[in-house]
C-alpha cells in the first residue's frame, strides 16, 4: 500500500471514528446532549484524533528511518571494491535507489513480470537501455553487485511497507479501542481535545525558537571560521569596509551599521508618516468605497517586486534629486551636492514608499478595531475628529502600530534589491544623505553571491554581518519589548 | 465651577468662534494630510504600474514567420527505416540546413529581391526553430519525406524591430541584425509571412536561454510560485495564528514566552538571504529534500513569512475588547471556545492583512530562492501533478524576473517586465481573495 | 414621595434652548423617532422618561448629532438651539457639542489615566491657563460627580481600572468638566448607589442655575426629584411633554398614566 | 527519496548565459532531462560544489575564475577530491559609454589617472582631483568623470584591477615609487603594499561600484550620460544601439582580437565536475562532452555567437573531459 | 415600601449551595475584598449591596473565577461550591461557569445576530437535540428576560444595535438560556424601565425555585423585594449578612444602618 493510500485510509477511519465515538457518547447518554460532558463532536474529534495522531507520527517516523535502515542493510552488500577511490557510498546507493525504482516500474507497467526480475541478468539484458525507455535514466551500464543491490532494495522496502501498513494498522486500532473505550458521558472530552489543540498551538508557537537554532546553526561555523581569519578588532571598531580579492581586506561592520541605520530611518521617515495618515484618513474618514478599493490598491505597493523600485530608484527618483541637489548652476538649487543618483535618500524614498502599505493596512485594521464607543466619549465632549483620533483613538490603537512599524522597520533592515540601485555599494561613514552609502543586508548577499574564494574571509564575513545583525536586532527587540513592558504597566 | 463661564463656547452656532476657527482649521489639515498622504501613495503606485505596463506590454505579443519545411529523409533518417532512435541521433545542428533551405524558399518564392546569406536569412528565425523541427519530426516520423507548414518564432531582433524597439538608426553595429535583413522582413510583413499575434506561450511556456528571448515564458515558473505559495498559506497561516493565539490567549508571561515573543520579532528583521541559508543549511543539507524544489522555497518563504503573520494576527487579537471574552466565559465556553468564536472573528481582518502583506512578500522575494537553487536557468517542464510541482525543479516568478532583467539581449528586458505584469495579477488575484474575506469580517463595536 | 412637593415647586424658566420640531429617526428599516416636537427650557432641568427601546437615547443623541457617527442612522426634522438649527450645513458639530455636552448610558472612559479623562474636555477646549487651574477644574468636575474621594489618590490610574459605578461618574465629571451649556445625560445614575445618586441630583440642581440639563431616566422617583419639565416616550412618539408636576399627578395620555402608575415601589 | 535524475549545475551568473544555451541545446538534443542551472556567483557555486558527494550535492560548479588552492583543499576536506577543471573559453570586458556621447581611445594610463585614490605628480603621491576626462588626458573632451565599475564582488573587478589599474599604475611610474616608499619585511610583502595602493580606488563619488549585473550599468549610463561603464564582451555586443565600445591602447575589442590575445582585458571561464557523480548522475559525461564539443563551444558554435571568446586550445580541453583528468594529475 | 412584608416573608432555604472562607482580593496593590466569609444558600436569592466602588462586582466575579481574566487581580481564601473548593487546580474553571453563569454590569452582547447571542450558550452546552428546540430555548429566555416582543422580528440584526436597556436584557437571557445552577447578576435592571425590571425581578423569582441567584444591586428596594438574604458591602468589607427583612429593618452595624437609612424615595 502506498503512503498515499495509508493516509486516505486513515483519513477515513478517522471519519468512522469521529462518527463511531460521537454515536457511543451520545448512547451514554441517553441519547440526551446534555447528559453529556461534552459536546458530541469533541467525543468524536477525541475518538478521531486518537486514530489519526499516533499512527501518523508512527507513520512519519517509519518513512524516515526505513531507508536508512534499508540502505545500511543494502550497502553492507556491496562489496568494498565495488565502490571506486573517493566515490561517496551514497552516490552508489542513488544508484541503486535509481534501478529499483525502475524495476518497480517496469513491474508496474507489465513490462517484467516479478519473477523475471529476479532472474534478470544485467549484462545480457541492456538493463540501461530498457530502463531508459521508461523514463528512468542512469549514468552508466547496471553492474551486476548494483543489480542484486537493487533487487534487495526493492524486496526490502516492499517488506517494509507491508510492515509499516500493519504497524501503523496497529497504532490506530490501539488508539480507537482506548478512546472509543473511554468514551462516556462522564469522560472530559473537551478538555482532551483542547489539550491536543493546545499542544499544537504550543507546537506552533515554539517553532520561532526552531528558526531560530536553524539560523544560528546554520552561520555559526562559517562566523568561527571568519574570526579565526580576520581580526575581530578591525570588524567590530575598524572604520572602513574594503573587500578586495587580493585578501587583506579591510572588512568593518560600523560602516555598514551606520548605512543600514540611515538608510531605514529615512525610509521609516517616509512610510510611518504617510502610512499612519493614509491608515487614519482610511479608516476615519474615507467612506466604505474609498476605503474598500484605496486599501487593496495600497496594498500592491507591498507586493510589486523589489527590482521595479531598485529600478525606479535608479531612473526616476535619483535623477529627480540630482536635478534638485546636484548640477551646480544648471540644477534647480544652483547646488553641487549630489554627484551621482544614488544616495541615502534616493533608497530611503523609495524604500518608504514600499513600506507604506505595511503601516497603513496593519494601523487601519487596529484603529478600526478601535470600540465606537471611545470615540462617541470623545466627541461627545466637542473634540474634533481628528483631536479624537490623535488623543484617543491613535494612544489606545498603539500597540498595535508600533508592532506595524516594528515589521515595516524589520523589512527595511532585510531589503537589498533597493538599496543597492538607490544607494550604491560604497560602504560610507557621512552624515549626508546625498552621498552613497550601503547596508549590512546588501553586503550579507553580496559577498554571499560574488565570485571571491569562498574559503576566504571576504566570503565568510557574509556570515558574521548576518550574525551580528541578528544579534544586534535581538539587543533592539529586547529593549523595545522592555520599552514597551514599562509603557504598558501604566495603562493595565 | 465659578470660573468657567458661559463664555467658554458662547455665540451663535452659525458663527465659528476664533478657537473653533483654528481648531477647525487643525482638522482640515489633518485631513489634508491624511489625503495627500493616499494621493502619494496612489499617484506612486500609478506611475509604477503604468511603467511596468508601458514596458511589459510588449512580451505579450510574439513575431511568427510561417514556411513551408521539406523533411528531408536523407537528412532526418538517413537509413530510412523510421527507427526512432536513429532519427533521434540527428541533432538540432542536423536540422538547420532543412530551415536554411525553406527561407531560401519561401524568399523566392515570393520574389524578393535580397542580397541576404542564407546564414542571414535563417537569422531571421528564432534559434529554437530547428529544435521545433527536430520534435515535431520525433513525435511523427511518419511525416519524414513530407512538406510540413511550420510557424516558426521569428528572432528578436525581428521581434524588436516589429514592435519598435530595433530601430534602423541604432542597428550600426548590431551583428545580429542589418538592414537588408528589415527590409526583407518588411517584405515578408506585406507577403503576410510575417505576424505579430498574441503570445500565449510567455503566459503558458517555459524559459529559454539567453539566445532565445522570443521563447521564453513564464508559465512554468508561474507553476513554481503557485506551488510555494499553496505550500506558504498552507503552513504559515495556521501555524502563525496558532502561535498568535497561544502567544497573545494563553501563555503565561514568564521568561520563555518572552523568548519566544522577542525571537519572533527578531525573525522579522532577519534579512530574507540568511533564511535561505537556513534552508540550504537545513532543509537541503540536513533533512536532503531535493535542491530547486519548490517544496523547499515553500518552506524557506514560509519560515519568512511567519513573523509578519504573527506580528499584525497579535496585533489585531489583542485590539479585541476583553468584554467579548468576559461575555464568552461567562457563560461557560472554554478560552479555547471563546477565541475561537469569539476573538479570532474579530481578529479576522488583520489576520487577513498580515497575510496579504506576509504572502506578497513571499511572492516577491527571490534572495532566499538563490541559494536553495531556484534562481538560474530551470527550463524544466510543467508538472504534471502536485507532488511533481513541489519535489522538481522549478523556478520562481520573481527569479524569473530577476534572471531576465540581468540577461544581455533587451528582449529580455521587454520579458521581465511583462513577467512583473504577470507577477502583479498573480499577486491581484491573490489578494481579492482575501480582501473580500477581509470585507465580510470588517465590523465597529 | 410627596406628590405635593412637585405641584408646589415653581418652574422658573422663560426661554426656549432646544426645539425639536417633526424629529423623525430611521435606523435603517426601524422607525426609531416619530414625528417629536417638543421645547427643552432654559435653566430647566428636562427629564426624559419612557420604557427601554422606546427612542430615549435616540432623541437624546439627535441633539447634538451624536448621531452623525452612526451610519444606519437618518434624522429628519429640525432641532434648534438657541432658534439656530443645528443640522443646518453651516452649523460645525463640534462647536455644538462643545455646547451640548453629554453623558452616555454605557460609561466609556479613555484608557487614560482619570486625571487626562477629565482633563481631556478643559485641554480641547482651552478652558485654563497654568497647569495649576486646569488641576483645579479636575479636582472640581470630580468633586461635583461625587468621585473625588475615591480617586484622589490614584489619579494616574487608569480608568477604565474603575468600578462600574465609579466609571459613571468618572464620564459625568469629564462632562462638566468642559462647561456646556446644555448637558444631555443618559440614564446617569444607573449603577450609582443612593447616596453618589443624590450627590448626582444635587449636581443637576446645581447646573440648571446657569444651564440646561436634559436627563434620561427609569426612575420616576428620580425625573420627579430632579426634574421640571417630564417627556413621556413610547414606542417612539413622544406622548406626553409638561412640567413635571403635572404628567406625574395629571397626565393627559392613557399610556402616560398607565407607565406611572405601573410603577412599582 | 526518490533519486535525483537531472544535472545539477550551479555557480557564476558570468558562465550562466553559456551553460543555459548548452544545458537547453542538451535537453533538446538527448533523452536527458534538461540540466539546472542555477546562479549565485562563482563563491557559492563552488560552495556547494564542495559540500560533498552525494545527490543533494551540485555536480558541476561555473566558475569566472580558477579554483583557488585554498577551495581545494577545503573540497578535500569534504570528500570532493576528484575535480575536473573544464575551460570552456573567455570573457571579453570592455569599456563603454552611451551612444550619442564622446568616443574614446583608453590606455590603462587614463584609467589609472581618472579613478586611483591618489597618483603621481612631481614625484609626490597626491589625492587625486581629476573632474573631467580632459584633466587625465588633454586629447580627452571635458567630461565630467564617472566611472560605473564592477563592484568587490564581482570576479571583473579583478581583470579590472589587475589589467588596467595596476597596468596604469606602474606605467604612470607610480608603482615604482609606491614600491619604494613601502613598507614591509619582504620583497612580497613589499609589493603586496604597493599593488594595494595602486587599486585604491577614490571614494569621491567619480567612480561607482555597481554591485548588481551588466543592465544596472546601463541603466545607469542611461540616466547619466557622462557614465563610462564596464560590460562584458557578449552583453555590449547585444546592446550596440545603445553603446559604444572604446577601444583600450588602440585596439577595439571583440571576439577575434581577444582570442589572439591583443585586446588585453579577458579573463578564462571555467566550469568544474565531480567525477565520482560521473556515471551515476544521469547525462553528467554527456553535458560535460556536449558543452566543449566543437558544434557548441567551437568558434563557429552558438556559444561564440553569443560572445564567447572560443578557446584556441578546445581541442586539449575535450581530450581531458573525455578522459576525465583530475585537477591535480593523476585520474 | 412595606417593612412588614418583609419581616413575613418565610426563608425556606436550607443547603449552602456557595461558601466563601476569609477571601482577599487585590488589584495590584489596590486591596478591594478583605477577609470575606459568606455562605450562600440554595433555592435562595442573595442580595448585595453597598456603595459604589466596595467590591460588589469584585467578589461576584470570584464566584465564578471571572477574575482569571484581569492580569492585576489576586485571589486569595476559599470559595466552595457544593462543598468543593472553585479554586482547586482540578476545578475546570469551563465546567464551573457553565455551573455558575453571570450577567455583567455593563451588558456586552457578542456583535452577532440576537439569536445567535441567545443561542451560542445551549450550542456549546449541548442544551438541544434539534434545531426546534434551540428556537424554543431561545424564544423562552428572550420571553423571560422580556425582550420577546421587542426583537421577535428582528432576531436576525445584530446584538449590539439594541438600545442599552435591551442590550441587558438580551443579556440575562442569554445567562438564562443556558441554565446554570446559580446565576449571579451585576445590577441586571440599571438599565430597565419599572416594568421591565419587575418582570426581570419576576423571572429572579421564578429561577429560585430551582437554582441560586445573587444579584447585585444599587436599589435598596430591589434587594427587599426580591432577596430572602442581603449582604452588605464598604470598602471592600462584609460588613452585615443576614435575612433580608432583618438587615434592612434591624442592621447590627452602624454603617449599615447609615447606609440604608441614607436611602432616598
Ligand atoms: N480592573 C481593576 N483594576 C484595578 N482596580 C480595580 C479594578 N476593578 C475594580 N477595581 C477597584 O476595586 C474596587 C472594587 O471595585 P468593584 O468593581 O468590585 O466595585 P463595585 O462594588 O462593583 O462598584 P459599582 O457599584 O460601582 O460597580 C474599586 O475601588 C475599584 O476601583
Ligand atoms: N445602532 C442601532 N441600530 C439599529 N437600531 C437601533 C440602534 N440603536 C437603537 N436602535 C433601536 O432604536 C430603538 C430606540 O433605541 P434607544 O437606544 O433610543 O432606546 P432607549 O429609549 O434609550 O432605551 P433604553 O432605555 O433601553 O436605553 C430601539 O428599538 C433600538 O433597538
Ligand atoms: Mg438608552
Ligand atoms: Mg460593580
Amino acid at each position: 500500500m502506498t503512503t498515499f493510500w495509508l493516509i486516505s485510509c486513515l483519513i477515513l477511519l478517522s471519519t468512522a471514528g469521529f462518527a463511531l465515538g460521537r454515536h457511543r457518547a451520545l448512547v451514554s447518554a441517553g441519547g440526551q446532549v446534555r447528559n453529556l460532558h461534552s459536546l458530541p463532536s469533541y467525543y468524536g474529534t477525541n475518538v478521531a484524533l486518537s486514530i489519526s495522531v499516533p499512527p501518523l507520527a508512527v507513520l512519519s517516523v517509519w518513512l524516515l528511518a526505513q531507508p536508512l535502515f534499508i540502505e545500511s542493510h543494502v550497502a553492507a552488500m556491496i562489496p568494498l571494491e565495488m565502490i571506486p577511490e573517493n566515490v561517496n557510498l551514497s552516490l552508489v546507493m542513488s544508484d541503486v535507489r535509481r534501478v529499483s525504482e525502475g524495476l518497480d516500474i517496469a513491474i508496474y507497467q507489465g513490462l517484467m513480470s516479478a519473477g523475471e526480475v529476479e532472474i534478470l541478468d544485467s549484462e545480457a539484458s541492456d538493463l540501461r537501455g530498457r530502463l531508459g525507455d521508461l523514463g528512468i535514466a542512469l549514468g552508466s551500464d547496471v553492474r551486476p553487485e548494483i543489480l542484486d543491490a537493487a533487487r534487495r532494495y526493492r524486496t526490502m522496502s516492499h517488506d517494509g511497507r507491508l510492515m509499516m501498513t500493519i504497524v501503523v494498522g496497529l497504532f490506530a486500532l490501539v488508539g480507537f479501542s482506548r478512546s472509543y473505550g473511554q468514551t462516556d458521558k462522564d469522560y472530559r472530552a473537551r478538555n482532551a481535545v483542547e489539550r491536543g489543540g493546545m499542544a499544537l498551538l504550543i507546537v506552533a508557537a515554539s517553532l520561532a525558537i526552531l528558526t531560530t537554532i536553524g539560523i544560528v546553526y546554520s552561520m555559526l561555523f562559517e562566523t568561527i571560521n571568519f574570526f579565526g581569519l580576520h581580526n575581530w578588532r578591525d570588524f567590530f571598531f575598524g572604520t572602513t569596509w574594503a573587500p578586495n580579492f587580493r585578501g587583506d581586506s579591510e572588512l568593518s561592520i560600523l560602516p555598514l551599521l551606520w548605512g543600514t541605520l540611515y538608510i531605514s530611518f529615512i525610509a521609516l521617515l517616509v512610510a510611518v508618516p504617510i502610512g499612519l495618515f493614509a491608515a487614519i484618513y482610511l479608516s476615519e474618514y474615507a467612506n466604505t468605497a474609498t476605503r474598500s478599493f484605496a486599501k487593496p490598491l495600497l496594498e500592491i505597493l507591498a507586493g510589486i517586486p523589489t527590482i521595479v523600485y531598485g529600478l525606479f530608484a535608479l531612473l526616476t527618483i535619483g535623477p529627480m534629486l540630482v536635478r534638485v541637489f546636484g548640477r551646480g548652476d544648471d540644477g534647480l538649487l544652483g547646488v553641487e551636492w549630489m554627484t551621482g543618483a544614488t544616495s541615502v535618500l534616493t533608497a530611503g524614498l523609495v524604500m518608504g514608499i514600499m513600506l507604506i502599505p505595511f503601516v497603513s493596512s496593519l494601523s487601519d485594521d487596529i484603529i478600526n478595531a478601535v470600540p465606537q464607543s471611545m470615540r462617541d466619549g470623545s466627541l461627545g465632549l466637542g473634540a474634533t475628529k481628528s483631536e479624537t483620533v490623535r488623543q484617543v483613538v491613535i494612544p489606545a490603537a498603539l500597540p498595535g502600530i508600533v508592532g506595524a512599524v516594528l515589521l515595516a522597520a524589520s523589512r527595511a533592515i532585510g531589503e537589498t534589491m533597493i538599496v543597492v540601485m538607490g544607494a550604491g555599494a560604497i560602504a560610507n561613514f557621512s552624515g549626508n544623505p546625498l552621498e552613497s552609502m550601503t547596508t549590512i543586508t546588501t553586503r550579507i548577499v553580496s559577498q554571499l553571491t560574488g565570485d571571491t574564494d569562498f574559503a576566504s574571509p571576504e566570503t565568510l564575513v557574509a556570515f558574521a554581518l548576518g550574525m551580528a545583525l541578528f544579534v544586534l536586532t535581538l539587543g533592539l527587540n529586547i529593549l523595545a519589548l522592555y520599552i514597551v513592558r514599562t509603557y504598558r504597566e501604566q495603562y493595565d | 465651577m465659578s470660573h468657567i463661564t458661559k463664555e467658554a463656547h458662547g455665540g451663535s452656532l452659525l458663527a465659528q468662534s476664533a478657537r473653533t476657527k483654528k481648531r477647525n482649521a487643525a482638522e482640515t489639515r489633518f485631513k489634508a494630510f491624511g489625503i495627500a498622504a493616499i494621493a502619494v501613495s496612489l499617484l506612486m503606485l500609478f506611475v509604477l504600474v503604468t511603467t511596468i505596463i508601458g514596458k511589459g506590454w510588449g512580451a505579450y505579443q510574439q513575431t511568427f514567420i510561417t514556411l513551408q519545411v521539406e523533411l528531408l529523409e536523407k537528412k532526418l533518417d538517413k537509413k530510412g527505416n523510421r527507427n526512432l532512435s536513429d532519427i533521434k541521433k540527428v541533432s538540432t545542428f542536423g536540422y538547420a540546413p532543412l530551415i536554411k533551405s525553406a527561407v531560401t524558399a519561401k524568399v523566392e518564392e515570393l520574389g524578393v529581391e535580397t542580397g541576404l546569406k542564407s546564414k542571414q536569412l535563417v537569422g531571421l528565425l528564432s534559434k529554437g526553430a530547428a529544435a521545433q523541427l527536430r520534435d515535431f519530426v520525433i513525435n511523427n516520423p511518419d511525416r519524414i519525406g513530407d512538406t510540413v507548414e511550420f510557424r516558426f518564432l521569428a528572432s528578436s531582433r525581428v521581434d524588436g524591430y516589429l514592435k519598435g524597439r530595433v530601430h534602423r538608426e541604432s542597428i550600426d553595429n548590431d551583428k545580429n541584425i542589418s538592414p537588408a535583413q528589415l527590409d526583407l522582413v518588411d517584405a515578408l510583413v506585406l507577403a503576410g509571412v510575417v505576424e505579430k499575434t498574441f503570445n500565449i506561450d510567455f503566459i503558458i511556456g517555459a524559459d529559454a536561454s539567453d539566445q532565445r528571448p522570443e521563447a521564453a515564458g513564464m508559465g512554468v515558473a508561474m507553476l513554481g510560485s503557485l506551488s510555494m505559495m499553496m505550500v506558504v498559506l498552507a503552513l504559515s497561516l495556521p501555524i502563525g495564528v496558532g502561535a498568535s493565539i497561544y502567544l497573545e490567549e494563553f501563555a503565561p508571561k514568564n521568561w520563555l514566552t518572552d523568548i519566544i515573543e522577542v525571537n519572533i520579532s527578531n525573525l522579522a528583521a532577519v534579512p530574507s538571504i540568511v533564511f535561505g541559508i537556513l534552508g540550504l543549511a537545513v532543509f537541503i543539507n540536513y533533512m536532503h529534500l531535493p535542491m530547486s524544489a519548490p517544496l523547499v522555497g515553500g518552506l524557506v518563504l514560509t519560515l519568512m513569512t511567519l513573523p509578519t503573520i504573527i506580528i499584525s494576527t497579535r496585533a489585531a487579537l489583542s485590539a479585541v475588547p476583553s468584554s467579548i471574552r468576559d461575555a464568552a466565559l461567562g457563560i461557560g465556553a472554554s478560552r479555547m471556545q471563546a477565541v475561537f468564536h469569539h476573538v479570532l472573528p474579530l481578529a479576522a481582518p488583520g489576520i487577513l492583512t498580515g497575510t496579504i502583506i506576509g504572502l506578497a512578500q513571499a511572492l516577491g522575494e527571490t534572495a532566499p530562492l538563490l541559494l536553495i537553487g531556484m534562481v538560474g536557468f530551470i527550463a524544466s517542464n510543467a508538472p504534471d501533478t502536485i507532488a511533481e510541482g513541489l519535489m522538481s525543479p522549478n523556478s520562481a516568478m520573481p527569479a524569473q524576473i530577476y534572471e531576465w532583467a540581468k540577461r544581455a539581449d533587451p528582449a529580455f528586458y521587454e520579458r521581465a517586465w511583462g513577467g512583473i505584469i504577470l507577477l502583479l495579477l498573480f499577486l491581484v488575484t491573490m489578494n481579492t481573495v482575501a480582501v473580500i474575506l477581509r470585507r465580510r469580517f470588517e465590523r465597529r463595536w | 414621595m410627596n406628590d405635593m412637593t412637585l405641584l408646589e415647586r415653581k418652574v422658573e424658566t422663560q426661554d426656549i434652548k432646544i426645539e425639536a420640531r417633526n424629529v423623525q429617526v430611521h435606523y435603517g428599516n426601524t422607525h426609531a423617532i416619530k414625528d417629536v416636537n417638543v421645547k427643552i427650557e432654559d435653566k430647566t432641568v428636562t427629564a426624559f422618561i419612557g420604557p427601554s427601546g422606546c427612542g430615549k437615547s435616540t432623541f437624546l443623541r439627535c441633539m447634538n448629532r451624536m448621531n452623525d457617527t452612526i451610519q444606519a442612522c437618518k434624522v429628519s426634522g429640525n432641532i434648534l438651539l438657541d432658534g439656530e438649527d443645528i443640522y443646518d450645513k453651516r452649523v460645525d458639530p463640534v462647536q455644538l457639542r462643545a455646547k451640548v455636552g453629554m453623558v452616555f448610558q454605557k460609561p466609556n472612559p479613555f484608557p487614560k489615566s482619570i486625571y487626562d479623562n477629565v482633563a481631556y474636555g478643559p485641554k480641547i477646549h482651552g478652558l485654563y491657563n497654568t497647569k495649576s487651574e486646569l488641576d483645579e477644574i479636575v479636582e472640581t468636575a470630580l468633586r461635583r460627580a461625587a468621585i473625588w474621594d475615591e480617586v484622589k489618590d490614584r489619579l494616574n490610574a487608569p480608568g477604565t481600572g474603575l468600578s462600574g459605578g465609579q466609571q459613571q461618574r468618572l464620564c459625568i465629571a469629564r462632562a462638566v468638566a468642559t462647561a456646556p451649556e446644555v448637558l444631555l445625560m443618559d440614564e446617569p445614575c444607573s449603577a450609582l448607589d443612593p447616596i453618589a445618586t443624590a450627590q448626582v441630583e444635587e449636581l443637576i440642581d446645581e447646573l440648571r442655575q446657569g444651564f440646561s440639563v436634559v436627563i434620561v431616566t427609569h426612575s420616576m422617583q428620580q425625573a420627579a426629584r430632579v426634574s421640571q419639565r417630564t417627556a413621556f416616550f413610547h414606542l417612539g412618539n413622544l406622548v406626553e411633554f409638561g412640567e413635571t408636576g403635572h404628567v406625574f399627578t395629571n397626565p393627559q395620555d392613557a399610556r402616560t398614566e398607565s407607565y406611572i402608575t405601573g410603577r412599582i415601589g | 527519496a526518490s533519486a535525483r535524475d537531472q544535472v545539477q549545475v550551479a555557480g557564476s551568473s558570468t558562465v550562466l548565459p553559456y551553460a543555459s544555451i548548452v544545458a537547453e541545446a542538451f535537453g533538446e538534443n538527448f533523452d536527458f532531462p534538461t540540466p539546472v542551472v542555477e546562479s549565485g556567483g562563482s563563491s557559492a557555486g563552488l560552495k556547494r560544489f564542495c559540500e560533498g558527494v552525494g545527490e543533494n550535492t551540485i555536480d558541476v560548479a561555473n566558475a569566472s575564475r580558477k579554483i583557488k588552492d585554498k577551495e581545494i583543499a577545503k573540497c578535500a576536506e569534504q570528500g570532493v577530491t576528484d575535480i575536473i577543471e573544464v575551460r570552456i573559453g573567455y570573457d571579453g570586458i570592455v569599456f563603454a559609454s552611451d551612444i550619442h556621447g564622446n568616443s574614446f581611445e583608453f590606455t590603462p594610463t587614463d584609467w589609472f589617472l581618472a579613478l586611483s585614490n591618489e597618483v603621481l605628480v612631481d614625484g609626490q603621491m597626491v589625492a587625486n582631483s581629476a573632474k573631467t576626462w580632459a584633466d587625465v588626458n588633454a586629447n580627452f573632451p571635458a567630461q565630467s568623470i564617472q566611472a560605473f565599475i564592477p563592484g568587490t564582488k564581482h570576479g571583473t573587478r579583478e581583470v579590472f584591477e589587475d589589467k588596467v589599474i595596476l597596468a596604469g599604475c606602474e606605467a604612470t611610474g607610480a608603482f615604482d615609487f609606491l614600491l619604494e616608499a613601502a613598507e614591509g619585511d619582504s620583497a612580497k610583502a613589499k609589493k603586496k603594499a604597493a599593488e594595494k595602493a595602486c587599486i585604491s580606488l577614490r571614494t569621491d563619488g567619480r567612480s561607482v561600484d555597481i554591485d548588481g549585473d551588466y543592465t544596472e550599468t546601463l541603466a545607469r549610463i542611461e540616466s547619466n550620460q557622462d557614465g563610462i561603464g564596464v560590460f562584458g564582451l557578449a552583453f555590449y555586443e547585444n546592446n550596440t544601439d545603445k553603446l559604444q565600445v572604446a577601444t583600450m591602447s588602440g585596439i577595439v575589442p571583440s571576439t577575434e582580437s581577444i582570442a589572439t590575445g591583443e585586446y588585453p582585458v579577458s579573463r578564462p571561464l571555467f566550469f568544474y565536475v565531480k567525477k565520482a557523480h560521473i556515471g551515476v548522475i544521469p547525462g553528467l559525461k554527456e553535458y560535460t562532452e556536449f558543452f566543449v564539443a566543437d558544434e557548441v563551444a567551437g568558434p563557429d558554435g552558438p556559444l561564440a555567437e553569443y560572445g564567447l571568446v572560443s578557446d584556441p586550445e578546445l581541442e586539449k580541453t575535450q581530450e581531458s573531459v573525455s578522459e576525465e583528468t583530475i585537477l591535480g594529475g593523476a585520474s
